[in-house]
């Protein structure tokens, strides 16, 4: 059952160093202000999993607290290059990242064998690809009836998935809508499971596209309006393009970086530095 | 006649004329969704926009920044979790054109978004990896690329290949078991290349008005094939300039 | 594209003798007005595909159409047993039923499988049961990263799927709620799909827990108000459970089911033989 | 005492009871429905009911006939796609009790629900099939079997094994990879058996008011083990049997 909690406490409670940890949101519902708690408490020597690391793993990989990369996408849609990823794969600032990279679909097929628990999911992917050749997650295997050769990836099983949702109930139950992504997988998946919601109302109304997860595969909500911003909550706010766009300048300098982080994450409000 | 449009418009506009006759379209953030929607306003009204985060029949007014804009569900006939979209509508078969850009490719229209090599002992430059992309271009019934000539992106060997366009020849897309029929058109801001029936090697098959073929082969990495009459694509109408300028417009305006 | 069609034309040109035919719906939305259509069409030698056969399968398999049954679980719910097919599977009446035997999720599996094109789907299943040795879709396969054994099943790719739903518009795009089973699996498997549903509406606005068939993935839709009768269609209908409890006196006698055939089926107005 | 109960409200009652600190119970229709609604009126009004027909969470306020009465989706916390219903929660691990019914049962609570022979040359007797049991029972936490005590139903060697129990004795599971723990309880209206720590044989440990372990011998179709003090179950309060009733009353009206 999810006990309604601060942000810091779930966080310093659910994550811990070393842990795998999957923020999922594609594009939308992105779980920026439990990035930014994890940068205040220092979390660190994380294995960060993603389909689209965006922006939010751009901050922690700059924050140092990544010591590997699960992902199949690493850009800031639309704009270019995630700066921070690039320096740390490129040149280890400010430590090396090492990467476990797939594709989408082998990604969301991780993710759903890890929901489902198995071991592993079958699709048609990465055939002729050099991606298997950079990971040991990939492999092949024969169908039973037909003789096909197929890729197997193995399931995902993060230590904690966060994502953020539109609300929840006060029993925990959360409910989410719009583009919902791999959320469900990446929550179900998941050892521990932390929520960040725009608001606790009432009763949970049903709402077209809406999913809900139900309190007792949830272990903490943390109410934060707003805290998917610069990403998005449907229905609450609409994506900042222009800070997706300004991030480009923000990132491509690491001074420049730095002072952002410590000006916007490290000094913020509410900040305990552990 | 003066020239009123740019070279990416051109590339632009030709590659939305690639999708005349097309019921879906899995498409790519960037220049493949520019693409796409410039399809829906002007060769392709009733073009079904497919999304990898999950929006099918999506009607976006504006050009969407990324491929997970609010506008793209609010607008689309359906919306469906990112595993159901890989497993059930892309690997399942439905999607006719699957739209894809590229960093590099090589003559036979496989492509690099991974990383590319900066020479011995040094770090490789790193892209953004592969996305949807090995699955896109493997499932859907054909693929399109757009991407702009350069010999950067235009390179005789890929350092990784992400996605397989054509592997090393013919056969070979069999032989691998990818279902659809692979990349038919590469659509640059200089021409149109379409893989040699016989080859399936890339060869110009077309000139953007005012390019020559030695602008191509001075933009190619490689000695590129050309059609033994290579055509020239139609300037764009007024009406494809005027979408597609109304279509970038307001995203412009909200930078 | 969907076209509009009386549910006669649509039958008689998507279903044929020998097909591969799925005719789904957990509980709710069964497309029984379909299946009498069947019956009045004559069309036989079918492959009958349903996780559970239902009352409507029972219908069909005592009409004589029947060959064979790919199914999980064959009882009429909360009644008992299902007499047609008990007596075509004990007696071989009107003709024996081959039967490939299944449990739910395997033959759940079995249509993700056909939805996704790949030839197979793996699950943690049929462990230690003897469904395996009476049927040639189940097999194993070992994961290739861990060493496990899993169960395989084949993929299902009916030539037909037959569903109701509640609503379409005039484009044919199929909207439907409630309780909707493997029916976006089934439809999404098959080679040709008929939908009937309760109306068409100028336009399908959306509703909590509604899920959409765009018009391109279906062939034809049959406006046939009520067509799910005994079942039901939430928002439209209630289960006629007192149907499904005169069934098993209907059923029970061959006599007194060819009599209810005959006069609730065949000889029902716009039966055309042929 | 006058007793004003059936042998079937003592199942009931007993099966209820059962569930009693479990957190979600995965509910086969028939008895194991009757006992999970009467659960959630007595000893567990947290319980969280899940049918296959893909409601989770569902608050019906009188019995379904079937596992896919509206009322289920109508009153749920969530309504799932079947294939979603047993590959993540079930397969995934998140039931804690799976409830189920059955034909037969061997002494290590095996099921049949397929088939039961009619001897050499006689077509078999044809039962439902398998249904959800076979990964319900592989996939829960621990597993409540109910069914009325008779030597048809209670035999010493299956005709066909649809569902595991314990296999052939302990440490079958283990070897089969099943991860629950399952059966813990076959619930009668005799009584309750229970498999034997050490054996995994079913044995019988309690006998409902006015029941015998003649009676219980009399039933069971092989030599069955008694526990060397077998308990009695509580009597039914009034509690228990107004709310079981009252949960019968309005399907019964409909009929």
């Amino acid at each position: 059952m999810a006990d309604i909690r601060s942000l810091h406490d779930a966080v310093a409670d659910l994550i811990h160093d070393g842990d795998t940890v999957a923020m999922e949101g594609f594009t939308h519902l992105i779980p920026f202000a439990a990035a930014h708690e994890l940068i205040r408490q220092g979390t660190t020597d994380l294995t960060l999993v993603r389909m689209t690391p965006d922006v939010v793993y751009d901050q922690l990989i700059g924050a140092g607290l990544a010591a590997r990369l699960v992902f199949s996408w690493g850009g800031n849609p639309g704009v270019g290059s995630l700066h921070r990823f690039r320096d740390a794969v490129e040149n280890g600032w400010p430590r090396p990242l090492e990467l476990d990279e797939h594709s989408h679909a082998g990604m969301a097929n991780r993710y759903v064998a890890g929901a489902s628990g198995l071991p592993f999911a079958v699709l048609r992917g990465y055939l002729g690809s050099d991606i298997p050749r950079r990971t040991d997650t990939v492999a092949t295997v024969v169908c039973p009836f037909t003789g096909a050769e197929l890729a197997a990836v193995a399931a995902l099983n993060p230590d904690v998935t966060v994502i953020h949702a539109q609300r929840a109930d006060p029993a925990g139950n959360v409910q989410l809508w719009g583009l919902t992504g791999v959320q469900k997988e990446a929550v179900l998946a998941a050892r521990r499971v932390l929520v960040t919601v725009e608001e606790v109302v009432p009763a949970l109304d049903p709402r077209p596209g809406a999913l809900t997860l139900p309190t007792w595969t949830v272990d903490a909500v943390a109410v934060v309006p707003g805290g998917a911003h610069p990403s998005y909550a449907a229905g609450y706010s609409t994506r900042d393009n222009a800070f997706y766009r300004a991030w480009d300048a923000i990132s491509r300098d690491r001074e420049a970086f730095t002072a952002w982080l410590d000006s916007q994450v490290r000094r913020r409000e509410g900040a305990t530095p552990r | 006649m003066s020239q009123d449009w740019t070279p990416d418009e051109l590339m632009e506009v030709n590659a939305a004329r690639a999708l005349a006759g097309a019921r879906t379209c899995f498409v790519g953030i960037g220049l493949p969704s520019t693409a796409a929607n410039l399809a829906r306003r002007t060769v392709n009204p009733g073009l079904t926009l497919i999304y990898e985060s999950g929006a099918i029949g999506a009607r976006p007014a504006a050009l969407p920044l990324s491929i997970g804009d609010g506008e793209l569900a609010d607008t689309a006939d359906a919306v469906v979790p990112v595993p159901e979209m890989f497993n059930y509508w892309l690997q399942g078969g439905r999607i006719d054109v699957g739209f894809l850009g590229a960093a590099q490719v090589d003559r036979f229209a496989n492509v690099n978004t991974t990383a590319v090599s900066r020479g011995q002992g040094r770090p490789e430059i790193r892209l953004p990896g592969a996305g949807g992309a090995p699955e896109i271009a493997a499932g859907c019934g054909r693929v399109l690329l757009v991407l702009r000539h350069s010999r950067r992106g235009f390179v005789p060997r890929l350092d990784f290949v992400t996605t397989v366009g054509h592997g090393t020849g013919p056969g070979d897309r069999a032989a691998l078991g990818l279902p659809g029929r692979g990349p038919v058109a590469v659509i640059t801001d200089l021409g149109v290349l379409t893989p040699d029936p016989g080859t399936a090697e890339l060869t110009l098959a077309a000139l953007h008005p005012g390019v020559t073929v030695d602008d191509v082969r001075a933009a190619t990495g490689w000695d590129v094939r050309i059609a033994r009459h290579p055509s020239f694509t139609e300037p764009p109408t007024g009406a494809e300039l005027a979408a597609l300028r109304a279509l970038k417009s307001p995203r412009e305006e909200a930078t």
